[in-house]
């Protein structure tokens, strides 16, 4: 086998991201740099971890897309608050209660997607409406307040490396081997890349893109419970950021949108990238129009120049 | 953009050269990057002349034939087109020049209608009352080759059944407007169709060299070749290895000229063993469709016109074997491997290992050493032509992914394996071992049920039942089995 | 012949309804709530028909159309929370060709046909940095300002009055400038962005909803609190008494009342009564300072926004101030 | 996707079910549409008029165009994440140039549809995914929006205005428009034998190349045609609003993405039908209507939305079970 000494599409996001790091530093002072890589950090884990969510649904065929992650997010945060009553001995149950709710969310896309036939983006978004109306009942008047503990422990420093990132990366490293080496993982590309080939080889089809969405709504709610500890409470605007960045995130970091193939380190390129590339432009001080248009073609020209594996 | 058809060019082909020669090639090469798919092929066509085009798969037709087409370029290599020598050769300038292919996989848009089809190789059909114009030129060409097929022109492609589909591809090839009609090449036009269709075809392609329209026959189906060609090709691992005038030229000559030996044909098929209790009994939808039964280590054969209800009451087996309480492990190969078969995402070995995941999992991980090696044994005992199992599975020849797909079934615990007309583009040796692997599989108790177009298959089998009209209507044990009584029961016993 | 006072013509068949461009985040719930609330009053009280609460997504064209859709339902007057200043421009002068009493607030909308009921931007940036300025000085200090959302009229009005009113305080430097979309959450990852690359930070300058995420962005980075413009939400308060408790850090909280759909409310039932009312009507913002702290923080739910009733008298008070160019009625602090 | 056309290889020859599906593409939006106006008109029966039905219909047209636009691409297999974005930019040119530099805002209509081309050339050339170059070109036209008004504002010229409210005979312009824009989709897409390339080129585009034609071209006029449609959009929208607005219609991408869908469209590429596009664009901009009649409770007003979509679209499973 030849192998062509050239970088993989998802280093891309990673080099760009280094980059911006340097010119950012650079411009600011290099005593800035630690700050700012740790602030890229602990916004990115949040990034990621609702990018990876989204990855699996993204990889499990083309068209497959989840647009409800936002108000899932904020709905499993609100419940999960709504759980613990600000008292740290509920962060267990009030963890449960987040996931549970992503979970069900994420069956719930999926019924909806099968059962009325709907494509994904637009049943998603159907969802993301209702989930929405979930959390406006759910308390919608008040931001509320997380217990001490969850804030404690999602701005914890291990001896001045901080902790989350840390654990967000090693849920992407989970993440890469169960694509790579369970029994899910493989039939979840097989179906991604042909539905009645995957069937044929006596793959369940449908429960692979079950779990693909659960796993979607459960990301998404975990990191609606961590933000809401991370940022003093549940807003219920706090998840709109992470409608078009946890796709952003999916495509940029390599995995395909028509299914079949996802990479998981990718991601964390891509978060970063996003993180960075809004620092840089923050502390260069540039008009908000201009802003959009360098982000835009930023984005154009990360996915224009990486070398793809051409399909078909 | 769309540039229509200019005049000048119009006539490129109008006159064959000297030698009479409509195309030839030289010393055409083609390579990716270490994969030489051509290396140096000397190719003519005359006018009105059937070439046979035959080889092993891999052996590089298909790439030759794209060549010819303007849908692959060459990486070196003359090409002249009547008599006159031609740098850049595209699709665009192959359909002005009266050159048509039938591509190994179909190339119809599945969400047009058959008419809307042919619009789009004829772009004369345009303007006021194109629809039915293109409907008069598509459907009585149609009504020549295929006498009574009863196709929809104005129904969608991707609701035709893959038979039809093929028909209609064919008949649009041999569809003629503004341009003249100079050459159709056609490669492996009968793999998807059934057997009355192939003959009709064949005798088609004998009408048509008869009006001067050259042709290009490849096919794995040598008699097939035998019955219709002038001159025959034959092609190994890229290159022409001999050019014969078919005259003469008999099947087992052919198949040592492609470097394989054919045995002479035996009944394969073990003795009829009284049939113990059967693994799988298929009720049928009603008392007129059979009931079928499978048992251990039989190979159980389906028969009829293509598209009577084989592939559906394989499907519904497949499935319900996996259903029913004892899960019965099952494992089916695709005949479509185009869209029922390969993940094209992934190599070789990924593909041949997807359907036997939990036997290779070790404590909750699949195990990497133990997938590569279920791989490699099973690529080497099938033959693939790769240069690893780890070779990227679109970059294998038609036929070779097939035998991936076939290492799939047979490397996994399937105990039944339901094969549905998996032998289309594969080569003659190929088949011979294949066969060889069946029977031995059988030997170890496995049951086959497998459909099959090519009436010869069946006799590989202890048992068949013969569809029509969607039912199981016949079912033929041992020595009954014959193409005679096949045929008959296919066609209702009036055409027999 | 302008009244005095309420107006007292009838309207108690009179249906008045609120065309609200978003209803995402806490503050907008608890606008509604206060429209309803004050409505479900007015109804029992029969002062006024039926009321009647219409969101739309955070889309203009949306609702420009639901704006469309209450015309035909035959409201008689209707109070609008517009989502772009100039958008609803063509629904707006719709309804007001069939005859109905547009209310635009809290949103600078254009069409002349429309009574506006705002706050004045310039005074709300003015007391932003005069507030600084009882702190800082005329010595140098550095400004971090947060914007709303580029793009958006009441963003740029509140930037436009923030760079006049700095005008007036020549040492004093804005050196960084985010968008934090109102949210904290939004807020807080912009700072936290900025934030490394900046000298010391002596002020930052909010447009409300965002400086809670800015104080926790300063504390993430191991910064020292900057005097941080709070938006009366009760988290900021909240954060600010305990600052204040353990260190003797002071600030002033500044920002719009959610109850000004209320005020909106009330302009439309005067203009329905007869009250003789000016197209544009200015309405106070609500200001904390540090001594009336503790008690604005316990009239606020937990996670809340700082609230006030207007009732109908105080609102037609505000109104005559506006006539009568004198200062408005001020908010008044509870006991 | 998971709506890919069923392929059951029925053995009859002629197929009244599959004709009957066509029918439905169209008459499914319709029938959601009528449900609608029968409820909006059984609560409030004096809509049902010429100025009810303009009222009812006004905001549609923009949407119509969008749909159409963003129906284009979809069409050829890709999605358009920056429809909405380019509407409003659109809008920002049209009230900032046309009333008095007609000349710089046809210029720039211009270079913003060869930029569409351009974007059709960007994904063809690369085999990009378009969600994601879309998703960025959405960003670059809300730049280039709000450095050219940083703030709602600037005017339509007086004659759009006029024309947006002009009120034709027999039916209001709306739904003139309407009717105008699928009968000329329906013609140049679904009739002609160019619009038979084009869903070729979106179905299978191998097979169109193999036939001799240029599959770039096809993306690059498929595209600029998109920048076209979605300029209509915004001209109208600007004579509707008067005025221009970066973020004035963001929702217009994935509403138009629905009406799409809702309309017969599917993401597989080549199965698209303008009549059901405009239909259900008309549906939808009425569903976010009916809200305001239907008095739904202000918190639960959205999570209506989202049911009134599932509803809509919920007819689609009845079709496909019938086609089974
Ligand atoms: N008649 C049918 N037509 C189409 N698809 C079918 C049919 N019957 C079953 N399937 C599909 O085939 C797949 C296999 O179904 P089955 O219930 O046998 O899986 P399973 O045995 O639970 O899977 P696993 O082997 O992973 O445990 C499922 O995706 C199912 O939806
Ligand atoms: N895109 C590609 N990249 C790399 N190798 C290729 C590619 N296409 C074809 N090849 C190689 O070129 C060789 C010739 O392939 P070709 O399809 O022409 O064979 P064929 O004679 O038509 O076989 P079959 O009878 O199986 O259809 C094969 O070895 C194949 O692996
Ligand atoms: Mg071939
Ligand atoms: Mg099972």
């Amino acid at each position: 086998m030849t192998r062509r000494l050239s970088l993989a599409p998802w280093t891309y996001g990673f080099i760009v991201a280094l980059a911006m790091w340097v010119v950012t530093s650079a411009y600011s002072g290099i005593d800035s740099a630690g700050a700012t890589l740790s602030g890229a950090l602990a916004f990115g884990a949040f990034s990621v971890v609702v990018g990876t969510g989204q990855m699996f649904v993204v990889a499990s065929g083309p068209g497959n897309i989840d647009l409800s992650v936002p108000s899932v997010l904020t709905l499993a945060a609100y419940v999960s608050i709504t759980v613990m009553q600000g008292s740290d001995g509920m962060l267990l149950p009030g963890l449960l209660a987040a996931l549970a709710v992503g979970a069900v969310a994420g069956a719930a896309n999926f019924l909806a997607i099968v059962a009325l036939r709907l494509p994904p983006i637009i049943a998603t978004l159907a969802w993301s409406f209702v989930f929405q109306s979930l959390a406006f009942n759910l308390g919608g008047q008040a931001t509320l307040k997380p217990p001490a503990g969850l804030s404690r422990f999602t701005l914890m420093n291990l001896g001045g490396v901080q902790f989350m990132p840390i654990a967000v990366m090693v849920l992407t490293l989970v993440a890469m081997v169960v694509l790579k080496r369970t029994v899910w993982g493989r039939q979840l590309l097989a179906t991604g890349q042909s539905e009645p080939a995957a069937r044929l080889a006596g793959i369940n089809v449908a429960r692979v893109r079950l779990i693909a969405y659960m796993l979607c709504g459960t990301a998404a709610a975990l990191a609606g419970f961590l933000l809401a500890g991370f940022s003093g409470g549940a807003a219920l605007n706090m998840g709109d950021a992470y409608l078009m960045e946890s796709i952003a995130v999916v495509v940029l970091g390599g995995t395909s949108v028509a299914g079949g193939q996802a990479n998981a380190v990718g991601i964390w390129g891509a978060a970063l990238f996003f993180n960075l590339m809004s620092t840089m432009l923050n502390t260069f001080g540039i008009q908000a129009g201009v802003r959009f248009l360098l982000t835009g073609v930023l984005i154009i020209l990360i996915v224009a120049l990486v070398p793809r594996p051409r399909v078909r | 953009m769309m540039n229509d058809p200019t005049s000048p060019k119009r006539d490129a082909a109008e006159t064959v050269n000297a030698d009479g020669l409509l195309i030839e090639v030289r010393d055409v090469r083609k390579h990716y990057d270490a994969v030489h798919a051509l290396g140096g092929v000397d190719f003519h066509l005359k006018p009105g002349e059937v070439v046979g085009l035959v080889g092993h798969n891999g052996a590089g037709k298909s790439t030759l034939m794209n060549v010819l087409a303007g849908t692959i370029e060459r990486s070196s290599g003359s090409f002249r087109l009547g008599g006159r020598e031609i740098g850049a050769w595209s699709a665009a300038s192959a359909q002005q020049a009266g050159l048509r292919c039938i591509f190994q996989e179909l190339s119809l848009c599945a969400n047009l209608t058959s008419a809307e089809n042919t619009r789009i190789v004829h772009r004369s059909l345009r303007g006021l009352g194109w629809r039915r114009r293109a409907r008069q030129v598509i459907g009585p060409v149609l009504d020549e080759i295929f006498p009574g097929h009863g196709i929809d022109l104005d129904r969608k492609v991707a609701d035709l059944p893959i038979g039809e589909r093929q028909m209609v591809e064919i008949a649009r090839a041999f569809t003629q407007t503004s341009i003249k009609l100079r050459a159709v090449i056609l490669d492996e036009p009968t793999s998807a169709l059934g057997h009355e269709a192939t003959e009709q075809l064949l005798a088609h392609i004998r009408r048509a060299a008869g009006r001067g329209i050259a042709c290009i026959l490849i096919t794995h189906r040598l008699n097939e070749i035998l019955a219709v060609c002038d001159r025959t090709v034959v092609m190994v691992d890229g290159k022409v290895v001999a050019e014969r005038p078919t005259a003469g030229l008999s099947r087992a000559a052919l198949v040592e000229l492609m470097g394989s030996i054919e045995r002479p044909r035996e009944r394969t098929a073990g003795k009829v063993a009284s049939v113990q209790a059967p693994v799988i009994r298929h009720a049928g939808r009603d008392t007129t469709d059979l009931t079928i039964d499978v048992g251990k280590g039989e190979v159980i054969g389906f028969a009829g016109l293509d598209g009577h209800g084989q592939r559906e009451r394989l499907r519904a087996m497949f499935y319900a074997s996996r259903r029913q309480r004892e899960a019965l492990p099952g494992a089916y190969v695709a005949g479509d491997r185009g869209s029922e078969g390969v993940f094209s995402l992934w190599s070789i070995a990924d593909n041949l290992t997807i359907r036997s995941l939990n036997a290779l999992t070790r404590g909750g991980m699949i195990s990497g050493a133990a997938a590569r090696k279920l791989a490699e044994t099973w690529s080497n005992r099938l033959n693939v032509k790769a240069p690893s199992i780890d070779t990227p599975i679109l970059s294998l020849s038609g036929g070779n992914q097939q035998k991936v797909l076939f290492a799939r079934a047979l490397s996994s615990d399937a105990e039944v394996i339901f094969l549905d007309d998996p032998m289309r583009g594969v080569d003659v040796g190929t088949k011979q071992e294949v066969y060889r692997l069946i029977r031995a599989e059988a030997e170890n108790g496995r049951a086959f049920v497998w459909y099959t177009t090519e009436l010869e298959e069946l006799t590989n089998c202890e048992r068949i039942y013969v569809f029509r009209e969607g039912r199981a209507v016949t079912r033929l044990e041992g020595e009954a089995i014959e193409t005679g009584r096949i045929l008959q029961a296919s066609f209702g016993g009036d055409h027999v | 012949r302008a009244y005095e006072g309420v107006a007292k013509g009838d309207t108690s068949a009179k249906k008045i309804a609120f065309s609200n461009s978003y209803a995402g985040n806490s503050f907008r719930q608890v606008m509604i709530k206060s429209f309803e609330e004050m409505g479900a009053k007015a109804v029992a009280d029969k002062q006024i028909a039926a009321t009647a609460v219409v969101s739309s997504n955070n889309s203009v064209t949306e609702q420009a159309s639901q704006i469309e859709n209450l015309i035909l339902q035959g409201y008689d007057a209707i109070i609008v929370l517009a989502g772009s200043d100039t958008a609803l421009n063509g629904a707006i002068k719709d309804a007001c060709n069939a005859g109905i009493t547009v209310v635009a607030f809290a949103s600078g909308v254009t069409e002349p046909c429309a009574y506006v009921v705002d706050y004045n931007l310039d005074s709300y940036a003015k007391a932003e940095l005069d507030f600084i300025s009882s702190k800082l000085g005329d010595k140098p200090a550095n400004i971090l300002e947060i914007r709303g959302m580029a793009g958006d009229g009441f963003d740029k009005r509140l930037h436009e009055g923030v760079e006049k009113a700095m005008k007036a305080h020549a040492s004093y430097k804005a050196v960084g400038e985010v968008y934090g979309q109102w949210t904290a959450t939004v807020a807080q990852k912009e700072v936290s962005g900025i934030l490394p690359s900046l000298p010391q930070v002596d002020a930052v300058l909010t447009q409300g909803g965002d400086g809670y995420g800015a104080a926790q962005a300063f504390k993430a980075a191991s910064r020292p609190l900057p005097i941080i413009i709070m938006g009366n939400r009760q988290d900021e308060l909240a954060l600010w008494k305990q600052e204040h408790d353990a260190g003797g850090y002071e600030t002033f909280s500044l920002g719009a009342t959610p109850s000004v759909s209320q005020v909106a409310f009330w302009v439309a039932q005067q203009i329905l009564a007869g009250k003789q009312v000016p197209k544009f009507v200015e309405v106070p913002l609500l200001q904390i300072n540090q001594p009336d702290l503790d008690a604005w923080l316990k009239t606020v739910p937990a996670g809340g926004v700082v609230n006030a009733e207007y009732p109908q008298e105080l609102v037609a008070k505000i109104i005559d101030a506006n006539v009568k160019k004198e200062p408005l009625p001020g908010v008044p602090a509870p006991k | 996707m998971s709506d890919a056309p069923a392929r059951v290889p029925a053995r009859s020859p002629s197929n009244p079910r599959s004709a009957l599906l066509n029918a439905m593409q169209v008459g499914l939006p319709a029938i959601a549409l009528l449900v609608m106006l029968a409820i909006i008109f059984s609560i409030r029966p004096a809509a049902m008029s010429y100025f009810g039905f303009h009222l009812l219909f006004k905001l549609s047209v923009p949407l119509v165009f969008a749909a159409l636009a963003q129906m284009m691409v979809i069409m050829l297999g890709d999605i358009d994440l920056s429809n909405g974005a380019f509407v409003g930019l659109i809008t920002c040119i049209t009230a900032l140039y046309l009333g008095d530099a007609p000349a710089i805002a046809a210029l720039c209509y211009l270079v913003l549809i060869a930029a569409y081309a351009g974007l059709g050339l960007l994904i063809h050339a690369r085999q990009l995914p378009s969600i994601i170059v879309t998703l960025g070109m959405s960003f670059i036209w809300l730049g280039i929006a709000v450095i050219l008004l940083p703030a709602p504002g600037g005017s339509a010229p007086a004659w759009l205005a006029a024309f947006m409210s002009w009120q034709p005979p027999l039916m209001p312009l709306s739904i003139w428009l309407a009717a105008l824009a699928a009968l000329a989709g329906h013609l140049v897409i679904s009739r002609s034998s160019y619009g038979v390339v084009l869903r070729g080129a979106g179905g299978n585009p191998r097979a169109v190349q193999r036939a001799g034609w240029s599959v770039v071209g096809i993306r690059v006029a498929v595209y600029a045609a998109a920048g076209l449609l979605a300029c209509l959009a915004g001209l109208t929208l600007t004579g509707l609003t008067t005025s221009g607005d970066a973020n004035v219609a963001p929702a217009y991408t994935l509403l138009g993405v629905g009406a799409v869908i809702l309309g017969g469209g599917a993401f597989t590429g080549g199965v698209v039908s303008p009549v059901g596009t405009v239909v259900g664009a008309l549906t939808l901009s009425l569903a976010g209507s009916l809200l305001s009649f239907l008095q739904v409770p202000p918190t639960w007003q959205i999570g209506a939305q989202g049911v009134i979509l599932f509803l809509v679209l919920a007819g689609r499973v009845l079709l496909s079970e019938r086609a089974r």
